[in-house]
């Protein structure tokens, strides 16, 4: 199909363009700031000098890229349906403390406490979920407004939970309140033996590349799985392509407002589990926020498409780490914001405009094609 | 039901709400549920809310989502902080307006010109708003500026040089204070309603009065100029509007910029209140005012009254703790209503059919009510203080349980959100 | 007017050379057509002959690639359907143009609007369209909601709309597809009134009676090029129709009955209320005092009966219940009363259950409910079977299987694809009917559902799925046939009802029925029963 | 109190440090709390002592913020420590965590942590007293209202703020037992808004102002902008946080309401910090920079407590003496 080829290759060289743009544009502003283009740019690859400043920077960026790219399936899996789940953010919270606590209260094998985590994460998320869907199939609450409204509720009751019922013993003299901590059994173990297998040092950054990495690649390829080859997954794309055909067809557009919503919620549910099992041990206030937000700008980067959303994940994340070495290069570390913003709304842009020049190139095949055809003949 | 029949219904409702919040502050003793206090901070914390609403409002019955109102309020704050500190408050105003402005630009490039999809473009502005203020705060309000003598940081500007002035009604709510006076009597009924009114007309900022006008105004100008008619065409059937040579995207620009410029002027107020550029201190209201819009059903005064709904709720519990659980009060008083007007129901005989319908749901609709006025009535009289995690919530979770209740036949423009380019039909 | 002075008077309209390629597809190409002043001009062709692409660039709407326009002599080059209005050209288009949630007045004036003192005039507005109603015969309420009114209303209010604007010359595009005889009847008149008030008007339609009944002049256009230009007083139907497609016209006529004696659907006492569904435990005395009440309802105590080898037609204006009926009997919709197929009361089924059983459903809208556009048509194979072989293999979706299968359908029904991964909206609109066909004909239902199975499809293909739905009714098929082509309803049916009001109110054999008076039954005219 | 259990305190810290020379260049990392450098507040203090190191003891430094969500603290951490930066001082109590991981993985980098108490050898805690310097802004309050009557409106509740709280309301009731105090905070904990949204803060000081307090104090970050609003429009009294508000706020019709502020010299601990890390100090243990040391007090500035100076020093005297000891929870 050498036609899908050229398609491919004008969406690629569009998403390469958006991305030198949006470079570009920061490099303006950052000289206008007084600083240099340069440094910016070298401090995104500067993963330090020693082996362990490489492997260390390598684990963060990784350590980062996996919670991201959850997110982005927890989102995705809604816009699929055309489903605005803005709630993963209070669906995550709450899953993580939860799961943090349940896991808290037994001791079992590794594997067994592990499992039992995940489930409750994904049970947890995906139950509160299902608020905002039943609201919307019983009464036809917009789920906008009710997963927003639902995002602060989720805050207040974790924040609840974590300072009463949840709250566990916290170290002498410290501020932060915190859920029990987990027993060594819960700690997904960790990826740093792949740095051995090349020879290079271990990372030593608290729990190093997380383990839950291989989870999340496992948990995108059976989304992928579900969403492009199960008949529930054909269900869910029919539904959101055309609601009314997909019902004419069978498919009970209520059910699947629910289904998808509660497969988005427990999606998210896991988001907190990489940082929770991989480093922390324990929900604390200072918990990481806002990855639901942010899994929103992956999942459209990447389309809502497993494959996409790990490139952008990776992207965000790539982009992210750079925080502490732009600072050091003198540059505001704001910049990251910038071009991550920037690069989501060039990319979508840099594709429409690839899709309009591939229809352009058609327009002239089929002129060309009318000079060559004989032309049409004239009855009557 | 004709307009005139609309209008009475909702006179008679807003009546029986004011009776019923007068009932439960007699009989609950908590004074701040009408108090001029609470209905003055409920227009300070609604007039933002509503001004984003506004914002999605012109941009949505124009056909385009706006999820990036908070990217644009955010915008809106820290160029009315930055002008506002050199120039004064009527520069704040209008750098915070064309900030604003800017974002919907953006966002109309995008999704007008280039045809991206709204949602996406929306999320972008919102990563971009916080981003390019930061890094303008980074660079400006840096150490050793002109700007951080004046005492800015790079969380906050420096504060507005003359904020603007606050106006009352004289007699009534300033002087003599008459609405004061008879507010202070707590009488019911009559204390309420002078508590309400006094709420809203003492001390009143001049960009509270421009706010709400612009409520009217909005409303004025869609669905009585030939503007406002073209920019709803191009919401419900831009190709209709289109074949009858309309420039459908030059109404979608200008209603996208006036979406971020009022998006902006939320921010302006923001500012306004407290006299300075705060990072941070949107805090979600552009996601708070599309839901109000939502809520009420892409028109302005079912989005005023969202935002006020929000604002009061806010206003209550930041005021006082105790008076939100004379909620579980209202709750209770709200379904012995509706248990005694099924009752009626049951027992008239005019309505026949519907009763042989429901039969058998309608009882066990009525005994969970029954058992939810008990439970409610148990809580008021049990619970006297709830944990601050949930007097916090109070505003979102009153806006989720009035969307539960009401009746949800929204509509939203028919071609809201949908990809529009000249030529090409849909 | 004399013979002489329109021959001397500038055309009213000139196109020349006129060229317009899109991707993969030349839709005009050299057009050339002259339309004089104070006549009807109809142009006719099959589908996707360029006709509808024609209109737009006189409208302004699109660009033509190459030629020139002249109007009333003076060349013209419109960059916005404004430059056309300015000249005075108005189009009413082949599918409505009308913001439904705005009332009719506002659909009339957008884009035109009467001030006073920078606000819309309502009150001038209302007047000059009042005016203008009463002139030309077109009655509307300006006040009502567009998406209240019915299809003969809101074609009123497209005219209005161009007349309003003071058009000169008038395009049609289409106006008589959505119509009964009778409306069309109406609109003729009103065309003649506008005719002998001297304006112009273009018309295309498809139905050949019709163009030879109000035309003046008459252009075929083939493939995107104008192939004749013919007095309608010399040409017969056949002829044009020869013109059009340069092959003979097929009817839709059955042969010999299959009817047989065993019953596959039997519908009862289907009621559907307008605002809300509320299940009643006794629905025959809920339904009368509903009645008594003088509630309104969508379906009221439907019965019929179709037998296996049988089609039974439904007649009647767009909006008397068909689509409630439809959806009533496919589960999408909860109505009173009961359903029944091969014996089987299916009345608490889902809808997936009900195609299960063997309901096939070919709908009226097919963009709507036919299609996932945006997806390939292996997968709009799936779509309707995704629980049934060949297209489900446990939880997964069989795509090999499913490619297959549809692979067959491409051959069997002639859809003409590059292959089954294209996207279906690629196909044209004949094409993805005759998908649509095949994949409802797939495992074998009992009952098919058709609703408009040809609207908007060529002579060829319709000529192809009417063989189809014959042969399948020959081996057996059940099939509910909607349709606004009376002649496709007549010519196909075994036995036709007449749907008024959510009633059934005539049955009717359309061995003996024409057209003129199964218009008369369907818009209330004549009452009545005739037993088939 | 919880706040003063173990360790030293910073009267002793410093005259550990016997002024040897510095061994090398003294290269000193600091990492900012959420909001980072500029928000004139715990941050801005934080750096003022360590510019302070820069100018008087030569040091050179490098200061990092965080990005908004926070998630990259223990990185930042790394960073300076790969840079080689020695000592690495940590403001804020959510890095406590943190420190802990990273002290473990550097241990032969020095680390200190404000707000939080040492938990690892190379880890000191530098560690306030807040409940102390507010129990004085208590005993001011109830000595100057006239109302029997106060307000304390806190920004977020976290066990942090909420020591500010319960040593307010424990130096007001030292005065007067019957004294009522509202409290009231803007967000709940793990909900960062409440320190950034001074019309939360106005509206709920104009509450406090309105039943009849006419003395609020808060810890509420920016939201304090909107407490000392509401207090020059009801023509009533605020008390400051952090550092001497009534210098800080530039808006000349707010400086007069400020009676006083609750002074926490997070820029003296930091300072105090690095010299003694200069002399040999070693990690392992808190300092607490209590009233004894001045490390919390209350601001003097316009002279509105003068006057009740004595009292103010009694209460102290009795603190540092150990007859009371002010509760850290309320
Ligand atoms: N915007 C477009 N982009 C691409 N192709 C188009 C477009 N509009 C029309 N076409 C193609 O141009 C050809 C002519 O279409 P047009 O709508 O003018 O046909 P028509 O004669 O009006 O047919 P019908 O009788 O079905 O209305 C068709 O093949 C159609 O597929
Ligand atoms: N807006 C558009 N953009 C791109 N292609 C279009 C557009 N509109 C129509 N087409 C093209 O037009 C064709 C379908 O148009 P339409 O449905 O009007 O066909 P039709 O004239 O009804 O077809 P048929 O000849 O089968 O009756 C397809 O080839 C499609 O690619
Ligand atoms: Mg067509
Ligand atoms: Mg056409």
């Amino acid at each position: 199909m050498p036609a899908g080829l050229n398609r491919a290759l004008l969406t690629v060289i569009g998403a390469v363009i958006a991305i030198v743009l949006a470079i570009a544009i920061s490099s303006v502003a950052i000289t206008a700031a007084g600083a240099s283009p340069l440094a910016a740019l070298g401090a995104f690859f500067d993963f330090g000098s020693s082996p362990r400043t490489v492997a260390n920077g390598i684990a963060t960026f990784l350590n980062r890229a996996v919670p991201l790219f959850i997110a982005g399936l927890a989102v995705a899996v809604g816009f699929r349906m055309n489903l605005f789940n803005i709630g993963v953010e209070g669906q995550y919270r709450l899953a993580a403390i939860v799961a943090a606590y349940v896991g808290s209260t037994f001791t079992a094998p590794a594997p067994i406490q592990i499992a039992v985590i995940i489930v409750v994460a994904a049970a947890v998320g995906g139950l509160y979920a299902l608020i905002p869907a039943i609201m919307k199939v019983t009464r036809g609450v917009n789920e906008v407004i009710a997963t927003i409204m639902l995002n602060y509720v989720a805050i207040n009751l974790a924040s609840y939970l974590v300072r009463g019922p949840f709250s566990g013993q916290r170290a002498e003299g410290a501020l932060n309140t915190t859920t029990p901590e987990l027993p060594e059994s819960a700690m997904f173990p960790n990826l740093n033996f792949i740095f051995d297998w090349f020879g290079q040092p271990e990372p030593t950054r608290g729990g190093g590349v997380w383990g839950f990495l291989i989870a999340a690649v496992v948990l995108g390829v059976l989304v992928w799985a579900v969403l492009e080859r199960t008949r529930f997954g054909f269900e869910i794309k029919a539904s959101g392509l055309n609601g009314p055909a997909a019902a004419a067809s069978g498919v009970n557009p209520k059910k699947m407002i629910i289904a998808a919503m509660v497969l988005s919620g427990a999606i998210a549910g896991l988001i907190s589990l990489p940082e929770l099992l991989g480093d922390k041990g324990a929900y604390t206030s200072t918990f990481t926020a806002g990855l639901g937000f942010l899994g929103i700008a992956v999942a459209l980067l990447g389309r809502n498409k497993p494959v996409g959303i790990a490139f952008a994940a990776l992207l965000f994340a790539f982009l992210d780490r750079a925080q502490g070495a732009l600072q050091f290069a003198d540059v505001p570390a704001s910049v990251i914001t910038i071009i991550q913003g920037m690069i989501v709304l060039l990319v979508v842009v840099a594709n429409e405009v690839t899709n309009r020049f591939a229809l352009r190139l058609e327009e002239r095949r089929a002129a060309q094609q009318l000079g060559r055809n004989a032309p049409v003949e004239v009855a009557a | 039901m004709s307009r005139v029949g609309k209008y009475h219904v909702a006179l008679i409702g807003v009546a029986a709400l004011i009776l019923l919040m007068s009932l439960v502050r007699v009989v609950s003793g908590q004074n701040d549920i009408t108090s001029s206090g609470t209905f003055a901070a409920a227009l300070l914390l609604a007039v933002p809310i509503g001004l984003a609403g506004l914002g999605g409002l012109w941009a949505e019955r124009a056909g385009v989502v706006n999820i990036g109102l908070e990217g644009m309020m955010v915008l809106g704050t820290w160029f009315a902080g930055w002008a506002g500190y050199q120039w004064g408050p009527v520069a704040a105003l209008l750098a915070g307006l064309l900030g604003g402005a800017l974002g919907g630009l953006i966002h109309a490039i995008a999704t007008v010109s280039f045809g991206v999809d709204h949602i996406i473009s929306g999320v972008a502005i919102n990563l971009l708003g916080p981003g390019v203020t930061r890094f303008l705060s980074e660079v400006l309000y840096k150490e050793g500026t002109p700007a951080a003598e004046a005492g800015a940081g790079i969380t906050t500007s420096p504060a507005i040089s003359s904020p603007p002035p606050e106006i009352s009604l004289p007699l009534l709510s300033q002087g003599p204070d008459l609405l004061g006076a008879l507010e202070n009597t707590h009488w019911f009924l009559l204390s309420d309603l002078a508590g309400i009114l006094r709420g809203l007309t003492h001390n009143v900022s001049v960009l509270v009065i421009l706010a709400v006008l612009l409520l009217p105004l909005t409303f004025f100008v869609l669905w009585h100029t030939a503007f406002g008619l073209r920019l709803r065409s191009a919401g419900e059937n831009p190709w209709a509007a289109e074949s009858l040579g309309v420039n459908v995207y030059r109404i979608k620009y200008i209603a996208v910029v006036i979406s971020g410029a009022f998006a902006g002027l939320g921010g302006v107020f923001l500012v306004f209140v407290s006299t300075k550029y705060v990072e941070g201190q949107t805090a979600g209201r552009g996601f708070i005012g599309l839901a109000a819009m939502i809520f009420g059903n892409w028109r302005p005064g079912g989005l005023a009254a969202g935002a006020a709904l929000f604002g009061y709720a806010d206003g209550l519990q930041l005021r006082s703790s105790g008076a939100v659980t004379s909620f579980f009060l209202f709750g209770a008083v709200l379904l012995l209503v509706y248990l005694g007007v099924q009752v009626r129901r049951l027992t008239a005989s005019d309505r026949p059919a519907e009763l042989a319908a429901r039969g058998g749901r309608e009882y066990t609709l009525m005994a969970v009510a029954a058992a939810g006025m008990v439970v409610l009535f148990w809580l008021w009289l049990t619970v006297d203080q709830l944990p601050n995690e949930f007097v916090f919530i109070t505003p979102h979770v009153l806006t989720l349980l009035v969307l539960l209740v009401a009746s949800q036949r929204l509509r939203m423009p028919k071609a809201d959100g949908v990809r529009y380019r000249r030529g090409e039909q849909h | 007017m004399s013979a002489d002075t329109l021959a001397t008077a500038k055309p009213a309209v000139e196109l020349e050379g006129i060229t317009k390629r899109f991707p993969g597809v030349v839709a005009n190409h050299d057009i050339r057509i002259t339309v004089r002043p104070g006549t009807v001009h109809a142009i006719v062709g099959e589908n996707g002959a360029g006709k509808s692409t024609l209109m737009k660039i006189l409208y302004g709407m699109q660009k033509p690639d190459e030629g020139t326009i002249k109007v009333d002599g003076a060349e013209v080059s419109f960059r916005t359907p404004s430059d056309a209005i300015g000249v005075g050209i108005g189009m009413v288009h082949q599918h409505f143009m009308l913001a439904d949630n705005l009332t009719v007045l506002e659909n009339i004036v957008l884009g035109a609007e009467p001030k006073k003192l920078g606000l819309l005039d309502t009150a001038a507005a209302r007047t000059r369209i009042t005016e203008l109603a009463q002139t030309h015969g077109l009655r509307v309420d300006p006040d009502r909601l567009v998406e209240d009114l019915g299809v003969g209303d809101r074609q009123r209010v497209e005219i209005l709309k161009v007349l309003y604007r003071g058009a000169r010359i008038l395009i049609l595009d289409e106006p008589t597809a959505v119509l009964v005889p009778q409306e069309v009847e109406e609109l003729f008149q009103n065309l003649r009134e506008l005719k002998s008030d001297g304006l112009t008007v273009i018309f295309i339609s498809h139905k050949l009676d019709e163009v030879l009944g109000i035309a003046d002049a008459i252009t075929v256009i083939r493939r995107g090029t104008t192939v004749a230009s013919v007095n309608p007083a010399d040409v017969t139907a056949r002829q044009l129709a020869e013109l059009m497609v340069g092959s003979e016209l097929p009817t839709p006529e059955t042969r010999e009955s299959t009817v047989t004696d065993r019953v596959a659907l039997t519908v009862a006492g289907v009621t559907m209320e307008a605002d809300g569904h509320r299940p009643a435990a006794n629905d025959a005395t809920y339904l009368d005092r509903l009645r008594a009440e003088g509630a309104r309802l969508l379906l009221d105590d439907v019965s019929f009966e179709i037998h296996e080898g049988e089609i039974l037609g439904i007649a009647g204006v767009e909006g008397n219940g068909q689509s409630e009926l439809i959806e009533a009997i496919m589960g999408i919709r909860p109505a009173h009363g009961s359903v029944e197929l091969g014996g089987r009361d299916i009345s608490g089924w889902s809808t997936l259950k009900r195609r299960e059983s063997g309901i096939g459903y070919i709908p009226e809208d097919r963009h709507r409910q036919g299609l996932l556009l945006e997806a390939s048509l292996w997968e709009n194979r799936v779509l309707g079977h995704q629980t049934r072989s060949p297209a489900r293999r446990g939880i997964w979706v069989n795509r090999r299987a499913a490619r297959a299968d549809t692979q067959r359908i491409v051959k069997d029904y002639d859809v003409r694809t590059p292959s089954v991964d294209t996207l279906a909206l690629a196909l044209s609109g004949g094409n993805q009917q005759k998908l649509i066909v095949g994949r409802e004909m797939s495992g074998e239902p009992k009952l098919l559902i058709a609703a408009h199975p040809t609207r908007g499809v060529d002579v060829g293909a319709q000529a192809a799925i009417w063989d189809h739905l014959r042969e399948a009714r020959a081996a057996g098929l059940a099939v509910l046939l909607i349709s606004a082509d009376l002649d496709e309803l007549i010519g196909l049916s075994d036995s036709l009802r007449v749907i008024y009001r959510g009633r059934l109110v005539a049955a009717l054999d359309p061995s003996d029925i024409t057209p003129e008076r199964l218009g008369g039954y369907m818009t209330g005219a004549i009452a009545g029963t005739e037993e088939s | 109190g919880g706040g003063t259990g173990g360790g030293t305190t910073a009267s002793e810290a410093p005259s550990a440090a016997s002024s040897e020379a510095p061994k090398g260049a003294l290269k000193v990392g600091l990492a900012f709390d959420v909001g980072g450098r500029g928000d004139k507040s715990f941050n801005d203090a934080a750096y003022a002592g360590l510019e302070k190191a820069h100018t008087e003891l030569g040091a050179e430094i490098k200061e990092l913020s965080p990005s908004s969500d926070g998630s990259n603290r223990g990185d930042l951490l790394r960073q300076l420590a790969d840079a080689d930066y020695n000592p690495i001082v940590a403001v804020g109590f959510a890095y406590a965590e943190d420190v802990k991981k990273v002290a473990e993985e550097y241990p032969d980098l020095q680390f200190a942590v404000v707000d939080s108490a040492s938990n690892a050898p190379n880890v000191t805690g530098l560690l306030f007293a807040e409940e102390q310097g507010s129990y004085l802004a208590g005993v001011a309050a109830a000595n100057k209202t006239t109302a029997n009557h106060l307000g304390f409106v806190g920004g977020v509740e976290s066990d942090l703020i909420r020591k500010f709280e319960a040593g307010f309301v424990a130096g007001a009731k030292s005065v007067k037992p019957d004294i009522k105090v509202d409290i009231k905070y803007l967000t709940p904990d793990g909900d960062f808004s409440g320190f950034r949204a001074p019309d939360k803060g106005k509206v709920a000081a104009e509450k406090m102002f309105q039943d009849g307090a006419d003395i609020v104090y808060h810890a509420a970050g920016d939201s304090g902008l909107g407490v000392f609003q509401a207090a020059a429009a009801a023509k009533k009294k605020a008390i400051g946080v952090d550092s001497d508000q009534r210098q800080t706020i530039k808006e000349t019709d707010l400086q007069p309401v400020i009676m006083t502020s609750m002074l926490k010299r997070v820029d003296v601990g930091v300072f105090e910090y690095i010299k003694a890390f200069q002399g040999g100090a070693k990690g392992g243990t808190d300092v607490t920079y209590d009233l004894k040391v001045d490390g919390v007090g209350l601001s003097t500035t316009g002279g509105e407590i003068d006057d009740i100076k004595d009292k103010i020093d009694a209460a102290k005297q009795d603190i540092v003496d150990g007859k009371i000891t002010v509760p850290a929870k309320p």
